[in-house]
């Protein structure tokens, strides 16, 4: 996939993380910054996405929004591999501190240590957060 | 019963309004009377009518002021709170009344329950 | 006696935990919004609520519950599920609603 | 003081109790809730002011704003006394938590702890927070 | 060096605008280059023109548009938090321009350093 | 080395704890607004940044301790204070920023 970049992409590729850490629907945070995952997408950064504290919520499967009156978009998170984010991570403390496993959530992701998590994040040039 | 209901958010940004008008209009359905829908901090964006939702989205500002004409809800949007945020007369919903914030005070003195939604 | 609302994620904030330190025997908490997450059995913050039941009565919010995927999730021993009809008896039946934000 | 609102007040007198649990200045929570204790007081309502939590740090001494470009509103406190607004609690384990005791606060107060305020937060019949 | 600032929250409600106005600023006066200032979520609400603080309090919505009109800072209004938000061209602001969400990635892409200010 | 910024005080959310988990020896926490109440002595949450000093560098915004009336409370050894200038330095100085909100 990189090498793909090198030849098509624009001049400059760079290391985006996303970090998400709030719960969907109580706050907008986490739908809006979906949004600006999928532009950084169109626009062939290196994207990396991570699902942290109650970001974790965020995939859980079998959301039922109806009864709140708001769109579930839950589902665009199956979406993303189709613009080629690919790069989903999610910290292993914040799973296991709400009882979770990644049987719980929509789509695949890599499971890191807080540990790994340290090392990734700092290779990032830009971190957006919200 | 009379109910005075308070929402301190906007739209979007927190559910806060989105509860209160679901809250609303449930006691609505049970028979109850909504004295007063008081909006104060940024509860008062509640009332911009140039909010443009995406289609498959819900309109809060166009489900607040639907109500307000079905069921003649008082909707007051706070004065000091709107001025300081620029919700005016110019861009204020059908339904909405700015006022000041002793329509507050009186909803809590005469409504039976007083709720608030915020964040 | 009072019926108290909370909205917040008890991993992500002390909300949960200020109402539950001046919330007095024989009150009702509801838990709506973000609030539901403190209503899920098998985490690490399940005892707040746990220590308490018994005492207080907890209410949580059907459609926030359903919203945030948590419909098949097992929830604390106790907790009774309401929904905005539910929430409007609740506050009519108690004296007056403190919304901890 | 109760004697007085029969005389002179409206004819209904509520116990009104605004809870105060946020920091100021990194929201706007504290500020324009001290707008609304002020109209309450106008309306000659039976005003009771309760700092918890965070919101202890609203009564801080030593306020100085100029560097962040905003308005000092902690001199209100002092005026509130003015408005017959002399109702003023502060939660004992928020105060000790923050290693604080009353002389820190640009006011006095009454300390109450967490079971004091819980029978009297169960005798409001309205209460504000934010 | 080149900074980009994103800004998630309104006025009033939240410091994130003040604090961002005021780092802005003080890279400025070391030299610094702002490539761009990008209002998104309730941030858009920073473009409001109607907005009338009252006098002793500070006036955002006046001080970035000063910034930009001093500094030609570019100040960007993301166009979809927008709409939702009823920030349209009517009460913009002086300074302030809608464009889309590309604004802010390229903006991470072309400034050296990227940063947020939020609730 | 990454700046991490945290706004949010730690006896209201977890955030401040958050960053610690995964903030990597070396880097550089900046407490901002309401973020400053962390850097207190003499409080329950200050071990969590005693815990990390020598091996993080701590800093905060002066201003913002000031509006906080914090001026003259005792700050946990160790911790510089810097002001907006200080701020864009530190920003500059770092490879990158992350704010925690």
């Amino acid at each position: 996939m990189e090498e793909e970049w090198d030849e098509d992409g624009p001049e400059v590729v760079k290391r985006f993380m996303y970090v998400n850490r709030k719960a969907p629907y109580g706050t907008v945070y986490a739908l809006e910054m979906l949004e600006k995952v999928l532009i950084a997408a169109a626009f062939e950064q290196d994207v990396h996405v991570v699902f942290m504290d109650d970001g974790v919520y965020q995939l859980k499967k079998e959301q039922e929004t109806k009864g709140i009156n708001m769109k579930n978009f839950s589902p665009t998170f199956r979406a993303l591999e189709g613009y080629d984010v690919e790069k989903l991570y999610v910290e292993k403390e914040s799973l296991e501190a709400r009882g979770l496993t990644v049987d719980d959530l929509v789509v695949p992701v890599e499971v890191l240590s807080s540990q790994d998590l340290k090392a990734l994040m700092d290779k990032q040039e830009v971190i957006l957060t919200a | 019963m009379k109910f005075g209901i308070l929402v301190n958010e906007g739209p979007f940004q927190h559910q806060a309004s989105d509860s209160a008008y679901l809250f609303t209009k449930a006691a609505l359905e049970k028979g109850h009377e909504i004295y007063r829908v008081f909006f104060y901090y940024d509860g008062v964006n509640n009332a911009n009518k140039l909010s443009e939702p995406q289609a498959d989205d819900r309109d809060l500002v166009k489900l607040w002021s639907a109500l307000a004409e079905e069921h003649k809800v008082d909707l007051v949007v706070c004065v000091a709170a709107a001025l300081r945020r620029g919700i005016k007369d110019d861009i204020l919903a059908p339904g909405f009344r700015i006022s000041g914030l002793g329509q507050l005070i009186e909803s809590g003195i005469v409504a039976d329950r007083q709720i608030t939604f915020g964040d | 006696m009072l019926l108290h609302t909370v909205n917040k994620s008890p991993f992500e904030r002390n909300t949960l935990e200020s109402c539950l330190r001046v919330c007095e025997d024989g009150a009702g908490i509801l838990l709506i919004e973000d609030g539901v997450y403190g209503a899920l059995d098998n985490t690490v913050v399940a005892d707040l609520i746990k220590k308490r039941m018994g005492n207080i009565k907890f209410y949580v919010l059907g459609p926030d519950v359903d919203a945030r995927g948590l419909g098949n999730q097992t929830m604390i021993d106790g907790i009774e599920t309401v929904d905005f009809g539910g929430f409007v008896d609740l506050v009519e039946k108690h004296s007056a609603t403190q919304s901890w934000l």
